[in-house]
């Protein structure tokens, strides 16, 4: 039986799509209200991975036993710090330029990311080593016809789409999301109508930043082993993930993440050699046939 | 000939090349302040190509150093196939300079190729497919056995030397801030300005964006070959995105558009990371903290961001030096 | 009277001379991706820099002054540390550094300026023929294949064997391609052979590929942090049977990332750390008391590797190069990795040992000659 | 009399579904004064931007001194003699006002790269016969004060010279001006109504342009058509289209009412 057909490859790449999805909305959310490519938004992922480890260990003999509470406050607590470093970033670093030259702000978003990452490693009580993530919920596998699901993927699967859907949500139906849309679309409009624009800035960062905790979390459980730089590699595909769905779009991050997991998954099994670097020969076909990405809107430029 | 005539660039860096030479002569330079002389010298080369694409032309790059890295590895492979046919003899500089300029246009080919894209895609997306691009050099050369592979193209001969790449230096920065102080180059500028623009007051943006990423592409593959002469080794890993972020660091800390501060930026942040290293440890030994070479980064990433917070325009903004710049034909 | 107090001056000049201390330089990542190697390599060599400065130094009083410096995993960065070493600080002897891409741009340096080196961990066949200043303390990696290859065979039984590497690292990928050399060579086949990129998480691709193939053993030549996310997907893909890898293996965080999984492994290595050699065991402990953690390889073989480069400057009786080159040559010294000879081509000629991973404990399996 | 300059035929223009141009025909003759009027949204600058070759048309031919230019790259359009202002400036703000004209010098400069980089005499020669065009135009417009500064410091009145000028730098035959008078008091107003006769007259540049302004358009258009949404709803002599009855009921709005 060929590589291809196999259920199991469809199980694994729906999984990684889960994780690259959950990054790829923060992505792709502060990319539409701030035109800002957030390179650091891989080390909020890292961040909420640690955040998680840390709270596992000070609560786990608080709640002894009971698996459901624990993994929930592990949850809030990754996510929550997450957010925080995110906001804080914004205020400290991103804010004071927002008006500036838009690169300026690329250059201090790497200079964020290389900090948090260094910081990290040299500062001793984190430090550079891996580190076992605990396993907050045991595994338990699931065995449909020859293929294998653990509770985990479908854990990975279900958080991912709660919040996506949440999100949706969020975006569609409150007023702090048609503030987030209007930002989006017109910066200058949306200051005339009386908008907040650096409260709704920095909700989105605050988003942003608990859906990379959350990721961190799932990744932490499904790849149990931290450190510091853990963020760079999956920061960076699932910011292609939202470019190939079109930056800014946030169903488009969502469709470019499975297809990112799903292509990435399929292509490392039918030949390993083209599986590194086939996430990029997706991208720039798609990139070439649709420059703003799947679900990308035209850039209107008005003559 | 009245003394104005002379280049004033041209007399700079003359005066720069004896006074170090002296100084090493003299063993007031040594060898390792040398190298990170030399590496300055080849990073301002990889800076103001990628000013060009960048910076004069618009266009934003993430790719940068896959070009280098054709660079680096054709010109070893074939300064190595020919070293080891016939070992040093008479003309080696010339048959190293051959392998260098080879480098370069095997990455200006390259270039070619992906400034197509560049036609089609603007801003950010174009930022991610050069991205791409770059990692997909990198990849190939990480699976191609014949160089290597994960372990590295290795027996390069040394033919780097600060003559050499202080002289290719100083040729790649005439002539990229030749061409931009041309009418070519402002046309260049004009599709940075403003793209439509440019193409309705008669500017082929199409030709000049290729252009762009072709010469940048050669000049970033000349860097890339003299690297790998210095060092002796061509790996993959030094041209990945994180090397080529780096170089786009060079350019936005130095001034975009500004060949002066790409330069000036090369010197500046090869010398900071290289003089943390001293600097951490006279910290440590002063303060009696248990600190070491791993806050080294830290530290740089701080004064990084303390650079573009306060100086966000870089360096120089989007002024030359007059030393760089060329007096108008009047 | 005048006279003797013109000796003396001179003699405590001389002493001073003397007792100054020699430099040794250090290299290995303590920042970037390889940072947690580096750290290990760089606590196993001050602690080897602290015994020796304990017993009173090298030679003649003379203490080791190590200044040890951050190469990030990057060979330019590499030769910029090599360079700094030997033009700026004058260090006479380098330590370094962990990878064989970063050690092959320093060797160059060292051998140019007559600098002896030796690298802890560099496993790729060409370190140590840039030149004759050029050692290493492990092993190379068509030993460790050919081990691995032998043990999978005879030992295991295996018939069917599969590999699974890093596409960007040649130590994992050199240990894979010698290991099918070897399996094949003995009669077995090599049902599947497959890569992932670096930095990866999920291997499950590779691994239902690899199942698919049937094998009976999985050949597993990563890092102890690879092996342990590896292991525990391809239990989770219902893979029952033996894995076998490389000294990549040996941490105390193989077991905590690995769990269970990586129980009926096997892996190569230098040492167990239930050899009863009583420098094995002051080692581990003092380690242990030292920095609050067990030692992985790394960290034992980078203390081994200054201790060899160590006792050779004392044999020297001499900083010059030559000298301290020379007395390497001769080194037959007892190290916590065994007992090391070097042959023509300055690497080590010693024994491996297989270790079983037991109940989640590495347990002393067997010994191999080279 | 001669060919028309500009001879557009069943131009139309689709955007997704919407039309945004519908079946215009129409000549501008050599050396006259054109203008394009209709309320917001009719389909103007739509016009503009398909001759200019920004669009291509969905259907017709637009054809220039005798030439077809439909669907031709912009810049080889600007080639043949066609050039244009924009209604919100697009001007190379980094760049000084020197620059900005020299660059639209840049089509017909011969110099190639070898003898750019190296500095040739000859490349020496053409920059210096750029540069004293370019300032002659400068002077023309009344910037020569301006030359060196960069563009985006001017102020608004002068930066709509600096698109004339920098229109008018590329040698055009016609000249299409969007707007013009967007934003000009009263004083400006009339400027600007010499300074379209005087290109007119001194360059011999046809002009085709759109405005609101109905002083500038009643004052200097030999020619006007009127369109909305799309669809043209009368063409003719100024006085003809002033008392037109669509026209006003376009103007005035009855529609909706």
């Amino acid at each position: 039986m060929g590589p291809l057909i196999n259920p199991q490859q469809i199980i694994n790449g729906l999984q990684l799509g889960s994780i690259y999805a959950l990054i790829a909305l923060g992505y792709t959310m502060v990319y539409g209200i701030v035109r800002l490519i957030n390179f650091a938004h891989g080390d909020f992922f890292m961040i909420g991975a640690y955040a998680a480890y840390a709270a596992f260990f000070a609560f786990n003999a608080m709640v002894a036993g009971r698996t459901g509470t624990l993994a929930f406050i592990v949850l809030v607590i990754a996510m929550a710090t997450s957010a925080s470093v995110a906001w804080l970033a914004n205020k400290l670093a991103y804010k004071p330029l927002r008006y500036k030259p838009k690169l300026s702000s690329l250059i201090t978003a790497i200079g964020v990311s290389m900090f948090i990452e260094y910081f990290f490693s040299a500062f001793p009580a984190i430090g550079a080593s891996y580190r076992a993530f605990p396993e907050i919920i045991p595994r338990r596998d699931i065995h449909i016809g020859p293929a294998v699901v653990s509770n985990l993927v479908l854990i990975d699967l279900a958080v991912a789409a709660i919040l996506m859907i949440g999100l949706t949500l969020l975006v569609r139906r409150t007023t702090l999301g048609k503030a987030m849309r209007a930002v989006s679309q017109d910066k200058d409009a949306a200051r005339l109508m009386g908008i907040d624009i650096e409260m709704v800035i920095s909700f989105t960062f605050l988003i942003g930043g608990a859906f990379a905790g959350a990721a961190g979390l799932l990744a932490g459980m499904t790849y149990p082993r931290i450190f510091p730089y853990m963020g760079i590699l999956p920061g960076l595909k699932a910011f292609i993930a939202a470019v190939l769905g079109g930056i800014g779009n946030i169903p488009g991050a969502m469709l470019g993440a499975y297809i990112m997991g799903i292509a990435e998954t399929f292509a490392s099994a039918y030949n390993s050699l083209i599986g590194e670097g086939i996430a990029f020969a997706i991208l720039i076909l798609v990139l070439l046939i649709r420059p703003t990405g799947l679900l990308g809107e035209k850039i209107a430029d008005k003559i | 000939m009245k003394l104005q005539k002379f280049p004033r660039f041209l007399a700079v860096v003359i005066l720069f090349y004896a006074v170090i030479e002296i100084l090493f002569k003299l063993d007031v330079v040594n060898g390792y302040l040398l190298h990170i002389i030399n590496l300055s010298l080849i990073y301002v080369i990889l800076a103001t190509s990628l000013n060009l694409i960048n910076g004069i032309t618009g266009q934003f790059s993430l790719g940068h150093m896959g070009f280098a890295g054709v660079g680096a590895y054709v010109s070893a492979a074939l300064s190595t196939l020919v070293f080891k046919l016939s070992p040093s003899k008479p003309g080696d500089m010339l048959v190293f300079v051959g392998c260098i300029v080879a480098g370069g246009l095997a990455a200006a080919v390259v270039g070619l190729l992906i400034g197509f894209p560049s036609l089609r895609l603007k801003g950010d997306y174009l930022a991610i497919v050069t991205l791409g691009f770059g990692e997909i050099i990198r990849t190939a050369f990480n699976n191609l056995d014949v160089v290597g592979g994960p372990r590295g193209l290795l027996g390069i001969p040394k033919f780097s030397n600060f003559t050499t790449i202080i002289i290719a230096s100083a040729l790649s920065v005439v002539v990229i801030r030749n061409l931009i102080q041309s009418s070519h180059g402002r046309a260049m500028l004009s599709i940075r300005e403003n793209e439509v623009a440019a193409e309705l007051v008669g500017i082929d943006t199409t030709r000049y964006k290729v252009m762009a990423f072709t010469f940048g592409a050669f000049f970033a593959g000349i860097a890339g070959g003299l690297l790998a002469h210095l060092i002796q080794l061509a790996h993959p890993t030094q041209f990945g995105f994180i090397k080529s972020v780096e170089v786009l660091i060079m350019i936005y800390a130095g001034g975009v558009g500004s060949i002066t501060g790409s330069i000036l930026a090369a010197f500046g942040l090869t010398f900071l990371s290289e003089g943390l290293r001293l600097g951490i440890r006279s910290l440590a030994d002063a303060t009696g903290l248990p600190i070491g070479g791993e806050w080294r980064m830290v530290i740089y990433a701080l004064l990084l961001i303390f650079i573009m917070l306060f100086r966000n325009e870089g360096l120089m903004g989007t002024k030359e030096s007059k030393i760089i710049e060329l007096p108008e034909v009047e | 009277m005048k006279k003797s107090i013109l000796v003396l001056a001179l003699l405590a000049c001389v002493s001073l001379v003397f007792a100054q201390d020699i430099k040794i330089g250090g290299i290995g990542p303590v920042t970037g991706e390889a940072a947690t190697f580096g750290i290990s390599t760089k606590n196993g060599m001050m602690m080897a820099v602290e015994e020796w400065n304990a017993k009173g130094g090298v030679f003649g009083g003379r203490k080791v002054k190590l200044i040890f410096e951050d190469d990030k995993g990057d060979p330019a960065e590499g030769a910029t540390v090599y360079t700094k070493l030997i033009q700026q600080d004058g260090v006479v002897a380098i330590v370094g550094t962990v990878m064989s891409k970063v050690t092959l741009a320093g060797a160059p340096i060292c051998q140019a300026n007559g600098i002896p080196m030796i690298s802890p961990t560099s496993t790729n066949e060409k370190v140590t023929l840039v030149g004759d200043y050029i050692f290493r303390a492990c092993f190379i990696d068509p030993f460790q294949g050919t081990v691995g290859a032998n043990f999978a065979y005879n030992d295991l039984k295996a018939r069917a064997a599969a590999a699974i590497f890093d596409l960007g690292n040649d130590y994992t990928k050199g240990l894979a391609e010698n290991f099918k050399k070897q399996f094949e060579k003995l009669g077995g086949k090599v049902v599947a052979f497959e890569g992932h990129p670096s930095g990866a998480t999920d291997f499950k691709a590779q691994l239902t590929k690899i199942l698919q193939a049937k094998p009976d053993v999985i050949y597993i030549p990563d890092y102890y942090n690879d092996v342990g996310l590896i292991a525990k997907q391809v239990r989770e893909l219902g893979f029952k049977g033996p894995l076998v890898g490389g000294d990549g293996w040996d941490s105390p965080d193989l077991v905590k990332i690995g769990g269970t999984a990586v129980e009926n492994g096997f892996f190569t290595n230098h040492y167990s750390s239930e050899d009863t050699r009583p420098i094995v065991q002051d080692f581990v402990k003092k380690y242990k008391a030292k920095y609050g953690a067990e030692p992985d390889a790394l960290a034992a073989l980078a203390y081994d590797a200054m201790y060899i480069m160590l006792d050779a400057i004392r044999r020297a009786g001499t900083t010059k190069g030559s000298a301290i080159r020379d007395a390497l040559k001769t080194t037959d010294l007892n190290v916590v990795s065994g007992r090391v000879k070097f042959d023509e081509n300055r690497n080590p000629i010693k024994s491996a040992v297989i270790i079983e991973i037991k109940n989640g404990k590495p347990v002393y399996r067997t010994t191999v000659n080279p | 009399m001669s060919a028309p300059l500009l001879k557009i035929e069943k131009l139309t223009h689709y955007f997704g579904g919407l039309k945004a141009v519908s079946d215009f025909n129409f000549e501008i003759p050599e050396g006259s004064i054109y203008g394009l009027i209709g309320p917001n949204g009719s389909g103007k600058t739509t016009t503009f931007n398909l001759i200019t070759g920004i669009y291509t048309p969905t259907e017709g031919k637009i054809s220039f001194q005798g030439h077809d230019i439909t669907g031709q790259k912009p810049f080889r359009i600007v080639h043949r003699g066609i050039a244009r202002t924009f209604q919100n400036l697009r001007i190379f703000g980094n760049l000084s006002a020197l620059d900005n004209i020299r660059i639209a010098r840049h089509y017909t400069t011969r110099s190639g790269l070898v003898s750019s980089i190296l500095r040739m005499p000859s490349f020496k020669a053409e920059e210096r016969q750029v540069r004293k065009e370019a300032l002659e135009l400068l002077d023309l417009m009344h910037l020569s004060h301006r030359a060196t500064e960069k563009a985006k410091n001017l102020p608004y009145g002068e930066l709509r010279r600096l698109e004339i000028a920098r229109a008018l730098a590329t040698k055009p035959r016609l000249i299409l001006l969007d707007e013009p008078a967007a934003g000009m008091n009263p004083k400006e107003v009339d400027d600007l109504m010499h300074l379209i006769l005087r290109i007119r007259n001194e360059f011999k540049v046809t002009v085709f342009l759109i405005e609101h302004h109905m002083k500038v358009v009643m004052g200097i258009c030999e020619r006007i058509k009127v369109i909305d949404f799309g669809e043209t709803i009368a063409e003719g002599l100024p006085e003809e289209v002033k008392n037109h009855p669509k026209v006003l009921e376009a103007y005035l709005g009855k529609r909706g009412a």
